[in-house]
C-alpha cells in the first residue's frame, strides 16, 4: 500500500485557455456584478426604461385618438435620451474609473506583465469592459421599444422598423466615447475613487468649457468640446434629427476625445514602467 | 526610567496590550523589543512615546505621563515603522521644520541639524526631495528626525526594514555609538539576528502581555524544560558519544555525520567536565557549537511554550 | 538555467546592467546588492521585457531579445516585494485568475489554484477576500501566484519582508520546498543576509549594474585558517580577557563572542587555556567568512 | 534643552515647511483653475472686439457667476483641502507632527493656511483680470475670497472627520448648493452660493426658482460675517477634533 505524499504536480497541459484579454474582461465583469452600487444602477436603469416605454406608447396614443402613429426622427433619437445618457455617464465613470486605477492601487499591473499578458491584451481587456458595459445597457433601450412597437403596430408603430440600423451604430459610438474616456481618466488616477473623480471631472469640466465657449463665441459648434453634448448628438445625427451640433463638429470632437484619452491610457499602462 | 503600572491599551474592543507592569532603567544602552505579529509591540511603543493614552493603568516616562506631554516629548525621539515621508518635500527642509516644532531656532537649529545629519551619514544628500531618495536614505532622514533634539530616549520601530545589508551594518554601528554616548535606545525588530548583534537585553511580548525581560542568557537559564543541545565535531564522534553516555546529566544523544549532538540538562555542571575531558585528550575534538543558547532559540522556546 | 555573456541593458542613455557574465544552474541563488544595484532590471530582462543592448543571454535555453523571448513569461514566475493582491477577491479566485492568464482553461485553472494553495499551506481562508489576510498569508498568496504556471525559474523579491520570526522561518522552508519538490531554479533577492545564508546554494552580488561576485556559497565563504570564535559560560573578567593573548590575537569582540586568531591551529588549546584560567567554554567554532564580510569585500574590494 | 514651541511658532514652522508644496503640481492646478476662466474670457473678448462685436458688461459678469463662483472656487477648495491635514493622515506622517511638543489644535489651520493664501492670491489675480473687462474688483474679490475661505475650512474639517471627506464635499458643493437654490425660503441661507451672491450681486441670467419664489435677500455685511465666522468655526472644530482624538501610528483612532 503506497503512501501518496502531497505534492504539487506540474501544471495541466490539456485544454487551451481563453485569450488573456477575455480572461481579464471576465474577471472585471464578475467584480462589477458583485458591487452593491451596480445593483443600484441596475434599478435606476430599469426605471428609466419603464418610463421610456410608457412615453413611447401613451404619449402618441393620448394625442391622436388612441392610435399608435409613426413618429419623427427626433422621437427615434429620443430613445437614447438625455436622462438615460446622463445616468449612463455616471455609471460608466463609476465603473470605468476603477478599471485601471484599481490595478494601480493594488499594484497588479506589474504582475500581469510578468505573466503572459501583453500591453495590447491589457488595453483590449479593459476596453472591452469599458465599452461593452454602456453598449449592453443601451441595447435594450433600442431593441425593446422597437420590438414592442413592431408587435403592436407593425411598420405603422411609433418606432421606425429601421430604427436599430440608426440607433445601434449611435450606441456603439457613444459607448466607445464613454468607455475610452473613462479608461483614460482611470489610468490617470491611483485609486478607483480618483478615477471616478477624473472621469467626472473630465466630462463635467469639458461640459462647462463647452457651455462657456459656445455662449461667449455665440457659436453652438463649441458644444463639441463637451463629451456629454457629443453623446447626445450622435443619435440625433444618425437618425437625421436636427440638433445644435453638426456632422463635422461632432465627428471632430469625438475623434479628438477618443484619440486623446486612448493616448493617455496607452502611455500610462506601459509594461516597462509598470514593473518597478 | 520607564514605568508601566497595569497599563493597557485597547482599540475599541480590540486588545493592543493587556495590563502590563514593568520598569526599565534608563542610561546608555540598547533594549530589544521582540514578539510575533500582534504581540503588542507597537502598542507599547505608542504608549511610551505619548501618541496614545493608556486605556487603563498608568504609563510614566521620566516620571510623567507621556501622552501629548511636551515635557516628556522633548526628551523622546521616535522613528515609526514604515516608509512614511511627506511627498514633495526635501529632506533638510522637513527636518528644519521638525526642529522648529521642537522649539529649536536659529543657530541652535542649524547645528542640531548638522549634527543629526552627520550622525546618520546624510550630510551631502539631505537636500534631495524624498521622492528621489532610496528607501534607505529616507530611513536615515527619519532617524535624523528622531535625533534632532538630542533626546535621552530613542525609540525605533523596525528601523532596519527596507535597508540594504550594508546600510543595516552602518545603522547598527551608529546605534551602538549613540548607546555609548549615554542614550537609551529601544529597538523593536522582527529580525532576531540583528537584535542579537545589537544587544543582549530584551523585552519579549506575546499576545499583548510581557512574557520575558532580561538578558538572553538569564532568560535561557530559566527555560530549564529545554535541555541545551551541543554539537561536537570530532574525528571520531562515536568516541565522544561513548564518553558522554558514561557521564550523568545527559538527556539525549543524536549522531550526525562527523559530529554528535548532546542534549544536556545542566550545562553548568556538564560543560566543566567536558572541558576537562577535551583538555586531557579523552577523545578527538575539532569544534563545539551550542545549538540553542542564542536569541533565536530563546525566542522560539518562549513563543512555543506560551502560545 | 541562465547564461549571460557580456550582457548590457540600458534605459535610453542610462546603463542599468553592464558587462554581466553569469552562469547559473538549478538550486537557490541569493542575489545581494544595495538598492539600485540593478535587481529590478535583471528581473525585467529575465521576463523578456527588456532587450539586451549588447552581449547575449539565454534564460531557460531561450535567447534574450529573440522573438521567442516573449514566451519567457510563461516560464518565469515572479513574486514581487510589495503587496500585489486584488484586495476585494478571494485568494482562490485570484490564483485561478492568474492561472487563466497564463493560458490554462478555466476548469484546469481552478483545480490548479487549489493545488497551489495547498502547496503554500493556505487552507480554509482561501475563500475569504484577501483584504482580511495577515502578512504571512499575503506572502503565501503571492508565492502561489508565482507558482501557478509551473515556472522553471522563480524570482522571489524579498519574500520574508514584514514577517515575524515564525512566519519568516516558515516562508524560508517553503522556498526550500519549492527547490526540492518542484525542481525550479529560484532567484532569491533579499536584504536579510540570514535568509540568504539559510536558503541559498549560490550567490550573486550586484552593484550599480555590475556583477561584483558570483559562485557557490561555500566557495565564497572561505574558511579562515587559525581563526575561531569562542564563547564562555560566564563573562570573562578583565584579567581573563587580557590573558586571551596567550592563546592568540583577539580580532573582535561582540556580545561575548571572541573572534580570535590562534597561535597554533590546535582546537584543544583553548580548552587547556580555559582550564588554567578557571573559565568554561561553551563554543569553539572555526571561523568562516560571514556573509556580511563577503558582501563588503565584494562591494568595496 | 528645546522648549515647547508657541502656537505661533508652530504655525510659522508648518507654513514655511510646507511652502514648496504650493509650487508643485497641485498648487499650479489651484492657480490654473481661476486663470483658465479669466484668460479664456480675455481671449474671447479680444476676438469679439476685433470682429467689431461690442461686448457688454455681461461677459465678465457671466464669467464670474457661471465660471468662478459656482464652479472654480469649489473645485479649488476640493483640490486644496486634501493637501492639508488630510494629506498627513493619508501618507501617515501625522505621527511625526504629534510626536513634537507643539500644540496639536493648531495643526489643521497651519496646514490649510498656506493653501488659503495661495488660492487667495490667484483669485485676486483673476479678479484684476476681470477688472480689465469692466468688473468691479473689490466686492467681487471679497466674495470669492470669503467663499474660498469658508469652503476650504469646511472641506478640511470634512476630510478630518470622514475617510471619504472629499466625496461628501463634492455632494455638499455640487448637489446641495445648486439644488437648494431652487428651493424656497431660508434654506438658501445654508448655501455658499447664496452668500456669494449677497456679496457680489445676483447673476444677471440667474436661475429662476422652480417654485418661483421671491429670492431671499441677505445684507452685504451679514453675508461677509457668515462666511468668515463659518470658516473660523470649521478651523476651530478641526483643531478641537484633532486635539481630543488620540491618533496612533496607523493613523487610526484609539479609544481612551
Amino acid at each position: 500500500m503506497p503512501i501518496h505524499a502531497p505534492t504539487l504536480p506540474p501544471r495541466p497541459l490539456q485544454g487551451e485557455g481563453l485569450a488573456p484579454a477575455l480572461v481579464l474582461a471576465r474577471f472585471e465583469v464578475r467584480r462589477i456584478l458583485r458591487q452593491r452600487l451596480g445593483r443600484f444602477f441596475g434599478f435606476a436603469f430599469a426605471l428609466v426604461l419603464l418610463v421610456d416605454l410608457a412615453l413611447v406608447y401613451f404619449k402618441p396614443m393620448a394625442g391622436v385618438a388612441g392610435q399608435l402613429l409613426p413618429q419623427g426622427a427626433a422621437f427615434q433619437a429620443g430613445l437614447l435620451g438625455k436622462v438615460l445618457l446622463f445616468l449612463l455617464w455616471l455609471q460608466v465613470a463609476q465603473v470605468g474609473g476603477g478599471l485601471v486605477a484599481r490595478d494601480t492601487l493594488y499594484r497588479i499591473r506589474p504582475l500581469m506583465y510578468a505573466h503572459p499578458v501583453r500591453h495590447l491584451d491589457y488595453l483590449l481587456g479593459k476596453g472591452l469592459v469599458a465599452v461593452g458595459l454602456p453598449f449592453l445597457i443601451l441595447l435594450p433601450f433600442i431593441l425593446l421599444p422597437w420590438g414592442v412597437s413592431l408587435l403592436m403596430a407593425g411598420a405603422q408603430g411609433p418606432v421606425w422598423p429601421t430604427a436599430p440600423l440608426h440607433l445601434i451604430p449611435a450606441a456603439l459610438v457613444v459607448s466607445f466615447l464613454m468607455g475610452i474616456l473613462t479608461l483614460g481618466a482611470s489610468s490617470l488616477a491611483s485609486t478607483p475613487g480618483g478615477g471616478f473623480a477624473w472621469a467626472l471631472g473630465g466630462v463635467l469640466g469639458c461640459g462647462v468649457l463647452g457651455t462657456l465657449l459656445s455662449g461667449l463665441m455665440g457659436n453652438p459648434g463649441w458644444y463639441a468640446v463637451s463629451p456629454m453634448a457629443l453623446a447626445q448628438a450622435w443619435p440625433r445625427i444618425l437618425c437625421g434629427a436636427s440638433g445644435e451640433l453638426g456632422w463635422i463638429a461632432t465627428g471632430l470632437g469625438t475623434l479628438v476625445h477618443l484619440s486623446f484619452w486612448l493616448g493617455v491610457a496607452v502611455l500610462r499602462t506601459r509594461p516597462r514602467e509598470a514593473l518597478a | 526610567m520607564i514605568t508601566l503600572d497595569r497599563a493597557s491599551l485597547r482599540y475599541g474592543d480590540i486588545l493592543g496590550l493587556s495590563p502590563t507592569s514593568f520598569s526599565l532603567p534608563m542610561g546608555g544602552g540598547i533594549t530589544g523589543l521582540l514578539g510575533p505579529n500582534g504581540a503588542g509591540k507597537s502598542s507599547l511603543l505608542q504608549l511610551l512615546c505619548g501618541l496614545l493614552p493608556p486605556s487603563g493603568g498608568e504609563v510614566r516616562v521620566f516620571g510623567e505621563a507621556p501622552y501629548r506631554n511636551p515635557a516628556v516629548l522633548v526628551r523622546i525621539g521616535m522613528v515609526p515603522e514604515g516608509d512614511r515621508f511627506p511627498a514633495g518635500l526635501r529632506g533638510d527642509r522637513w527636518l528644519r521644520m521638525m526642529g522648529r516644532l521642537s522649539g529649536l531656532a536659529g543657530t541652535e537649529l542649524e547645528s542640531a541639524l548638522a549634527r543629526a545629519l552627520a550622525m546618520v551619514g546624510m550630510v551631502d544628500r539631505a537636500h534631495l526631495p524624498f521622492s528621489s531618495m532610496s528607501k534607505g536614505m529616507r530611513q536615515r532622514v527619519r532617524l535624523a528626525q528622531g535625533l534632532l533634539h538630542q533626546p535621552e530616549l530613542l525609540v525605533l520601530d523596525e528601523p532596519f526594514n527596507g535597508l540594504d545589508p550594508e546600510a543595516r551594518l552602518e545603522l547598527m554601528e551608529t546605534l551602538r555609538g549613540l548607546a555609548g554616548q549615554g542614550k537609551h535606545i529601544l529597538v523593536s525588530s522582527h529580525i532576531l539576528g540583528e537584535v542579537a548583534q545589537l544587544t543582549d537585553r530584551i523585552l519579549l511580548l506575546l499576545r499583548g502581555r510581557l512574557l520575558a525581560e532580561g538578558s538572553v542568557s538569564e532568560i535561557r537559564a530559566l527555560l530549564d524544560r529545554h535541555p541545551v543541545e551541543l554539537r561536537v565535531h570530532s574525528g571520531d564522534p562515536r568516541a565522544v558519544a561513548r564518553w558522554a553516555v558514561e557521564e550523568s546529566g545527559l538527556a539525549g544523544l543524536r549522531m550526525e555525520e562527523g559530529a554528535v549532538v548532546l542534549s544536556v540538562r545542566s550545562p553548568r555542571t556538564f560543560l566543566p567536565r567536558f572541558q576537562e575531558a577535551v583538555s586531557q585528550g579523552a577523545f578527538p575534538f575539532t569544534a563545539l557549537s551550542p545549538l540553542d543558547l542564542d536569541l533565536d532559540a530563546v525566542f522560539h522556546y518562549l513563543v512555543q511554550d506560551h502560545a | 538555467m541562465i547564461r549571460f555573456e557580456q550582457l548590457e541593458v540600458r534605459y535610453g542613455s542610462r546603463v542599468a546592467l553592464q558587462g554581466v557574465d553569469l552562469e547559473l544552474g538549478p538550486g537557490v541563488t541569493g542575489i545581494l546588492g544595495p538598492n539600485g544595484a540593478g535587481k529590478s532590471t535583471l528581473l525585467k530582462t529575465l521576463l523578456g521585457l527588456l532587450k539586451p543592448n549588447a552581449g547575449q543571454g539565454w534564460v531557460l535555453g531561450i535567447p534574450l531579445g529573440s522573438p521567442e523571448s516573449v514566451r519567457l513569461r510563461e516560464q518565469v514566475g515572479y513574486m514581487p516585494e510589495y503587496d500585489a493582491l486584488v484586495e476585494d477577491v478571494s485568494a482562490f479566485e485570484q490564483v485561478a485568475f492568474w492561472g487563466e492568464l497564463s493560458g490554462m482553461a478555466a476548469p484546469q485553472a481552478r483545480d490548479r489554484a487549489h493545488e497551489v494553495l495547498h502547496f503554500v499551506g493556505l487552507d480554509e481562508s482561501r475563500y475569504r477576500a484577501v483584504s482580511g489576510y495577515s502578512t504571512g498569508m499575503r506572502q503565501r498568496v503571492k508565492l502561489a501566484q508565482a507558482l501557478v504556471h509551473s515556472p522553471g525559474l522563480l524570482f522571489l523579491d524579498e519574500p520574508t519582508n514584514g514577517l515575524d520570526p515564525d512566519g519568516r522561518s516558515r516562508m524560508l522552508d517553503l522556498v526550500l520546498k519549492v527547490r526540492d519538490q518542484l525542481g525550479a531554479s529560484v532567484l532569491l533577492s533579499s536584504h536579510l543576509l540570514e535568509d540568504v545564508e539559510r536558503c541559498a546554494d549560490h550567490l550573486v552580488i550586484l552593484d550599480q549594474g555590475c556583477l561584483k561576485a558570483s559562485g557557490s556559497m561555500n566557495g565564497l565563504r572561505s574558511r579562515l585558517a587559525r581563526r575561531c570564535e569562542l564563547r564562555f559560560l560566564d563573562p570573562l573578567t578583565p584579567g581573563q580577557e587580557a590573558a586571551l593573548q596567550e592563546l592568540g590575537s583577539l580580532l573582535a569582540t561582540r556580545n561575548g563572542l571572541y573572534d580570535l586568531e590562534l597561535l597554533e591551529p590546535d582546537p584543544v588549546a583553548p580548552f587547556r587555556w580555559a582550564q588554567a584560567q578557571g573559565a568554561v567554554l561553551v563554543q569553539l567554532t572555526p571561523r568562516h567568512d560571514r556573509l556580511d564580510e563577503v558582501l563588503l569585500r565584494a562591494l568595496h574590494g | 534643552m528645546p522648549l515647547r514651541p508657541s502656537p505661533m511658532t508652530a504655525l510659522a514652522a508648518l507654513l514655511q515647511g510646507y511652502l514648496p508644496r504650493l509650487v508643485q503640481l497641485r498648487g499650479w492646478v489651484v492657480a490654473a483653475l481661476p486663470m483658465v476662466v479669466v484668460l479664456g474670457g480675455l481671449v474671447v473678448s479680444i476676438l469679439l472686439r476685433l470682429n467689431g462685436t461690442p461686448s457688454g458688461g455681461a461677459t465678465p459678469m457671466a464669467l464670474f457667476h457661471l465660471g468662478l463662483a459656482p464652479v472654480m472656487v469649489p473645485i479649488m477648495a476640493l483640490v486644496a483641502a486634501p493637501a492639508g491635514i488630510r494629506e498627513d493622515m493619508e501618507q501617515r506622517t501625522l505621527p511625526f507632527l504629534l510626536l513634537r511638543p507643539g500644540p496639536v489644535w493648531v495643526l489643521p489651520f497651519a496646514r490649510g493656511a498656506g493653501w488659503f493664501l495661495w488660492g487667495g492670491l490667484w483669485l485676486g489675480v483673476a479678479c484684476l483680470g476681470l477688472g480689465v473687462l469692466g468688473l468691479e474688483v473689490s466686492t467681487h474679490f471679497l466674495a470669492l475670497l470669503l467663499a474660498y475661505w469658508a469652503e476650504l475650512a469646511f472641506l478640511s474639517l470634512l476630510g478630518l472627520l470622514f475617510r471619504r471627506g472629499t466625496l461628501w464635499g463634492v455632494l455638499a458643493l455640487f448637489l446641495w448648493d445648486p439644488l437648494v437654490r431652487f428651493l424656497p425660503g431660508r434654506l438658501q441661507w445654508f448655501t455658499f452660493i447664496h452668500h456669494v451672491e449677497a456679496l457680489a450681486g445676483r447673476s444677471p441670467q440667474g436661475g429662476e426658482g422652480i417654485l418661483a419664489q421671491a429670492p431671499v435677500e441677505t445684507g452685504f455685511w451679514a453675508s461677509a460675517l457668515v462666511l468668515l465666522v463659518f470658516g473660523l468655526l470649521c478651523w476651530a472644530a478641526a483643531g478641537w477634533k484633532l486635539h481630543v482624538t488620540p491618533i496612533g501610528l496607523s493613523g487610526g483612532e484609539a479609544e481612551g
